[in-house]
């Protein structure tokens, strides 16, 4: 634990949103200068394009720093929503204090993000919900290298069970300290985690086929059509 | 008496009768389903079956045809002997009942190379019938929770648990009601609790309306209709004790229901409504009512009890199985409890002590239902929801 | 006053009269094959592709979100003696198609080349790969295939 | 009506049942009537009371969050139309206001007027889907075919303007691709006046049936904190008392500028939920006629903001959502300046209330799970994705 609280600081990437990943297929302009810099938008102009700004100083990430000291990695704000990272050995009292102090009763959602060649590799994203703030809400963000457990927030908001159990089914992040950590969307015994960037988008064959002595695969064009297009 | 005359008297007519009825009962059964297929639909707003044969009368014949040439699908685990039995358990007494339904008066006739015969529109007049009717109607649940439980299946097992326990507690009340008509009548044979409404020129419904209801709830219990059809409740049991029956077995169980339909409605009819009399049988300016013969009249007071039936199911919810519970015991047999003294102490003061009762009771009824409609009307119901506004503003549009 | 309406059972003869007035209105239902409802003007169904008006861009094929859309050309020297792209093959999955209209809506030619607003909804078959599996000539021929059919001509209805 | 009814909520102890018999492990689909889809859900019944009951998901996942990512932002919306199918327009909806947060786009007045009209459409006809099957699931069959045909009135209107009945495709980026036919608003106002007494007509055969009442009073409770401990948004939410509604809470549109209330509940259980969403129903067709009355007097105007021709927002990400049906359905967005979404993210109300099913199930029979499945109102292709 005290290993990761020490490890993310050191890759600032883990709070970095505005950093380009992996490069879509499309855009390989994109992708051709993969730098650290936040401010880089690659988008080009137009005139009110949102662009991430700091937001350390917002009393909300001050407050937390103080609370829970070595927590807050990095704060940004874009399109007005403040997102604040969170070194991985903090989240959970982070969360705690968030819910119990700050009234951040309502866990809105929790997903991960697989930037394919970063370091952590995931994301894993809360988006947190209070009622009694007047409905301000705020994200977390935690970065999760490959192979590496995350900590579960299953025992500070109940909600955070499946949700959780869907990261691990298609990311393969696994939850320390989940109570029921089985797939869910997929079946058990399914091999692998789709929503990885290097799971195909083709899928994998998972020795499931429908009549393939009458019917030709996927009944389309053949694989070898050269107007059949591969996306991944 | 001689011994051609008793044959055909004590053997032959009853013979014919029973193929008849059988045949009629069985006929009746699968026609019901059309009508009941078709008026659900004009409650609901659409047409129902209408492709085979003029407004799809024949729908039913398909039906039956489809059914007799499906495959009969025997689940590989269930109890063989007792899975193929059960339909057959069901249909029997189902059918059985139909002998002592009073359908219409004695009448007589001649028939070419046998000579004036008189005879009547049931096959038999036992003096114990009623008794009769509720011993093998019972038995019929039998069918039902062996046809569950053989399945192997648990929804199967669940709603033939779920019979078992509704036929028992409706069985009280509808015992109850039927004893009040048998107060009433004093007898216990259908044909002549008939006879006595003439005699006592008052219908039992007049004094026996809480008997009725009793005896019509505790009846669409027992053929486990709408509201009360949780032993095949479809959106929770899949289909109840029937889910592994397929083909022309499951069609028996199917029939019978509708045949248990068509017993309740007849019984409902012999012992409130007159049986094959006409309204008012006392009254000489209504006489001219006699021209629909009785056994006319009877199918038409057994049709609407039917379409009562099939109005019920168009319009409610289904109970749940405590609640039926709960109905059953604490509420329907208490009220039948109740109704019996009371019918009991009229029926002491015989055809006038029936009648104030049945006087005290309508007007009662009445009194009770225009006030509270009123007093409805007057006062509407408060909102149920407070609609909160929360940070409504005005359109500025 | 709720004791009595239980009592007298007033909801369920509510409920009664409420389903009773039913009874003898007019069905909403129509008998599907002998009455069919005309879809709207906008109503995105079956394909239609004017092989004259289609520049070859492969817009619509690009703009597919479930890419079901194949197309080939090749260049050909015309009368004027100027190169022209001439279609080999314009081939659409139809059995995947979620009609979504995107590749209409991609189409730069003006009036659309491919258009879907064609009222022809009837689209079942037997043959799973087959009759599906669209090449050019059923596309611009639908209408030997299928009838009744009409077409809606993109501007007519909008 | 009865003790059984006080006793409902109490939770048996596991291997504690009424006969000292083993408890029954019930398979409760994914072939089942009232699952409303492909749910299964592992039940252990005491008898016919549940003890624990274990939902099990999946069956119909199609991986669209993959495929999202493979798509052009623009060739996404006809895949969100099938989350959930029967509410397709506030997907796209919830889909549009997070790229256009990301673009940082203006939407014209009008455009944000049918967008309004198009979700609250779509609102009552989903509440009028549930409905339907929650009487179907209840017993009652006949409210199901009254609401299908108001439903179908609204089908209808949907194909007339933008050619498809349920997946309807009908958002773009920026605003809306096509502009209202002629004579649509006054036929949505005819149906909508004439939705009130159609509603009255639904409230006449359930709201005070006694079957009705006994059925679903009382069943499912969840309060308001346990609500949002599950993350539970929506009708149930609201029937649990607080009056929370994305439409109010996190404005978006022209939302702050229509009247209307979010209608409550105190008891939190299905009954309430029943009666949150005829009330729903009824601010839905205020807020339409409102929005006609704007879109009569307007009767001209831009549909489509300022959209680049290749939609690139910058890199970065943003979270909207709106109030669907179900409850809070939003899309989170990571883009990395490309083309396409980086990761795009579904936050599926039906799948978060889902995850409330066993609590609100234990201690009830097999029956009140059918009407607590019902009443959370779950579109499997939501759930599962």
């Amino acid at each position: 634990m005290a290993e990761d609280a020490k490890d993310a600081p050191a890759a600032p990437a883990a709070g970095e949103p505005a950093k380009p990943g992996v490069p879509a297929p499309a855009t390989p302009a994109a992708a051709a200068t993969p730098k650290a810099t936040p401010a880089k938008a690659a988008a080009p102009a137009k005139a009110p394009v949102p662009a991430a700004t700091d937001a350390a100083s917002e009393p909300l990430v001050v407050a937390l720093a103080a609370a829970v000291p070595g927590a807050v990695v990095s704060a940004k704000k874009m399109a007005s929503q403040t997102t604040i990272g969170i070194a991985p050995g903090k989240l959970v009292e982070a969360c705690r204090h968030l819910k119990d102090k700050e009234t951040f009763t309502f866990l809105v959602d929790l997903t991960a993000v697989d930037w394919k060649e970063r370091d952590p590799r995931f994301d894993v994203v809360y988006w947190l919900h209070s009622f009694d703030r007047g409905n301000e809400r705020v994200r977390l963000r935690v970065g999760i290298k490959d192979e590496q457990a995350c900590p579960t927030v299953a025992g500070v908001w109940e909600t955070a069970n499946w949700m959780e159990r869907e990261v691990f089914d298609l990311f393969g992040i696994s939850f320390e300290g989940h109570p029921d950590l089985r797939r869910i969307l997929t079946w058990d015994g399914f091999q692998g985690h789709p929503l990885r960037k290097d799971f195909p988008v083709e899928g994998i064959d998972t020795g499931a086929a429908i009549y393939p002595d009458r019917y030709p695969e996927g009944g389309g064009p053949a694989p070898d059509d050269k107007n059949r297009k591969t996306v991944s | 008496m001689d011994i051609s005359e008793s044959v055909l008297t004590y053997f032959l007519i009853p013979a014919v009768k029973a193929v008849v009825v059988v045949i009629l009962v069985a006929t009746a059964a699968g026609v019901l389903t059309y009508i009941e297929r078709r008026t659900l639909a004009f409650l609901q707003v659409r047409k129902g079956p209408n492709r085979v044969g003029p407004e799809g009368i024949l729908q039913f014949v398909a039906d039956v045809v489809k059914l007799l040439t499906k495959e009969d699908v025997v689940p590989a685990k269930a109890q063989h002997v007792i899975h193929f039995l059960a339909p057959v358990l069901v249909m029997v007494p189902g059918l059985a009942v139909f002998a002592v339904l009073p359908w219409g008066p004695t009448f007589t006739t001649r028939i070419p190379g046998l000579g004036k015969i008189t005879t009547a529109w049931y096959a038999t007049d036992l003096n114990v019938s009623l008794l009769l009717v509720l011993a093998i109607t019972t038995i019929g649940v039998y069918g039902i929770i062996l046809g569950g439980w053989a399945s192997n299946s648990k929804y199967a097992l669940l709603g033939g648990l779920r019979s078992a326990a509704q036929l028992i507690s409706y069985e009280v009340p509808m015992g109850f009601a039927i004893v009040s008509a048998i107060l009433m009548a004093r007898s216990l044979s259908l044909v002549e609790i008939v006879e006595a409404q003439r005699a006592h020129h008052i219908w039992f419904i007049l004094p026996g309306l809480v008997a009725f209801l009793l005896y019509f709830v505790s009846g669409v219990a027992e053929t486990n209709r709408i509201p009360f059809d949780l032993p095949e409740a479809e959106s929770e049991l899949v289909a109840g004790f029937h889910t592994e029956y397929s083909g022309f077995r499951w069609a028996i169980f199917f029939l019978t229901e509708y045949a248990n339909m068509i017993t309740i409605s007849s019984v409902a009819t012999a012992l409130f409504f007159g049986g094959w009399l006409r309204p008012f049988p006392s009254v000489r300016a209504l006489a001219f009512l006699d021209v629909i013969p009785g056994v006319l009249w009877f199918v038409l007071k057994v049709a609407v009890f039917l379409f009562v039936y099939i109005w019920f199911r168009g319009t409610f919810p289904r109970y749940r199985f405590d609640q039926l519970m709960a109905l059953g015991w604490k509420t329907l047999i208490p009220i039948s409890l109740v109704n019996l003294v009371l019918v009991a102490l009229a029926a002491l003061g015989g055809t006038r002590g029936l009648r104030v009762l049945g006087t005290i009771l309508w007007i009662a009824a009445a009194v009770a239902f225009l006030i509270v409609t009123r007093l409805r009307a007057a006062k509407p119901p408060a909102a149920r929801l407070v609609p909160a506004p929360v940070g409504a503003r005005k359109a500025e549009a | 006053m709720s004791f009595w309406d239980d009592v007298l059972l007033l909801d369920i003869f509510g409920g009664l009269r409420m389903t009773g007035r039913h009874l003898f209105r007019r069905a909403d239902t129509v008998e599907y094959p002998e009455q069919a409802r005309e879809p709207s003007d906008r109503f995105r169904g079956m394909f239609r592709l004017d092989e004259e008006r289609c520049i070859k861009c492969t817009l619509c094929a690009i703009e597919c979100p479930i890419n079901i859309i194949f197309i080939d050309w090749h260049n050909e020297k015309n009368e004027a003696g100027k190169n022209e792209k001439v279609l080999d093959r314009f081939d659409v999955d139809l059995k995947r198609c979620m009609f979504c209209g995107l590749c209409e809506e991609a189409c730069p030619t003006d009036p659309k080349s491919i258009w879907l607003r064609t009222k022809t909804y009837e689209l079942g078959t037997y043959e799973r790969n087959e009759a599906l599996y669209l090449d050019i000539r059923k596309l611009t021929k639908w209408d030997e295939n299928v009838k009744p059919f009409t077409v809606v001509e993109p501007g007519e209805g909008r | 009506m009865s003790e059984f009814v006080g006793t409902v909520g109490a939770v048996p102890e596991a291997g504690d049942t009424m006969l000292g018999l083993r408890e029954m492990e019930l398979n409760f689909g994914p072939q089942h009537p009232s699952t409303h889809g492909v749910l299964r859900i592992v039940l252990k019944v005491d008898g016919e009371r549940i003890v624990s009951a274990r939902p099990d998901i999946g069956y119909l996942h199609r991986g669209t969050e993959k495929l999202f990512e493979t798509e052009t932002y623009p060739m996404v919306i006809p895949h969100t139309d099938r989350l959930d199918y029967v509410a397709a327009a506030t997907n796209n909806h919830a889909y549009v206001l997070v790229v256009e947060k990301l673009l940082g786009l203006e939407i014209p007045k009008r455009a944000q007027y049918i967008r309004v009209v198009l979700d609250e459409m779509q609102r009552i006809s989903s509440h009028l889907l549930w409905l339907a099957t929650a009487a179907i699931d209840l017993g009652a069959i006949t409210p199901f075919f009254y609401t299908f045909r108001e439903r179908e009135v609204i089908l209808d209107l949907f194909e007339d303007y933008c050619g498809a009945r349920l997946t309807l495709n009908c958002m773009r980026v920026g605003g809306l691709e096509e502009e209202l036919t002629p004579g649509w608003i006054e036929r949505l106002r005819a149906f909508t006046e004439d939705l009130g007494g159609k509603i009255d007509e639904y409230e006449e055969l359930l709201t005070e049936n006694r079957i009705w009442k006994d059925r679903t009073i009382g069943v499912g409770i969840l309060k308001t904190d346990r609500c949002i401990a599950w993350g539970v948004t929506g009708p149930p939410l609201r029937a649990s008392g607080l009056a929370w509604d994305i439409r109010r809470a996190i404005p978006y549109e022209c939302y702050p500028e229509l009247d209307f209330e979010i209608p409550t509940g105190k008891n939190a259980d299905t009954y309430d939920r029943y009666l949150v969403r005829i009330a729903e129903l009824r601010q839905s067709r205020r807020i339409l006629l409102q929005c006609c009355d704007w879109l009569t007097a307007n009767p001209t105007g831009e549909i489509r903001g300022k959209v680049p021709r290749v939609i690139k927002p910058p890199a970065g990400e943003a979270y909207a959502s709106v109030e669907s049906p179900k409850g809070e359905l939003g899309f989170y967005l990571v883009s990395n300046g490309g083309n396409r979404p980086y990761r795009l993210r579904v936050r599926p109300p039906s799948f978060i209330n889902l995850q409330a099913l066993p609590e609100m199930a234990r201690g009830h029979m097999v029956s009140d799970l059918v009407a607590i499945i019902g009443t959370i109102d779950i579109v499997l292709g939501e759930v599962d994705r």
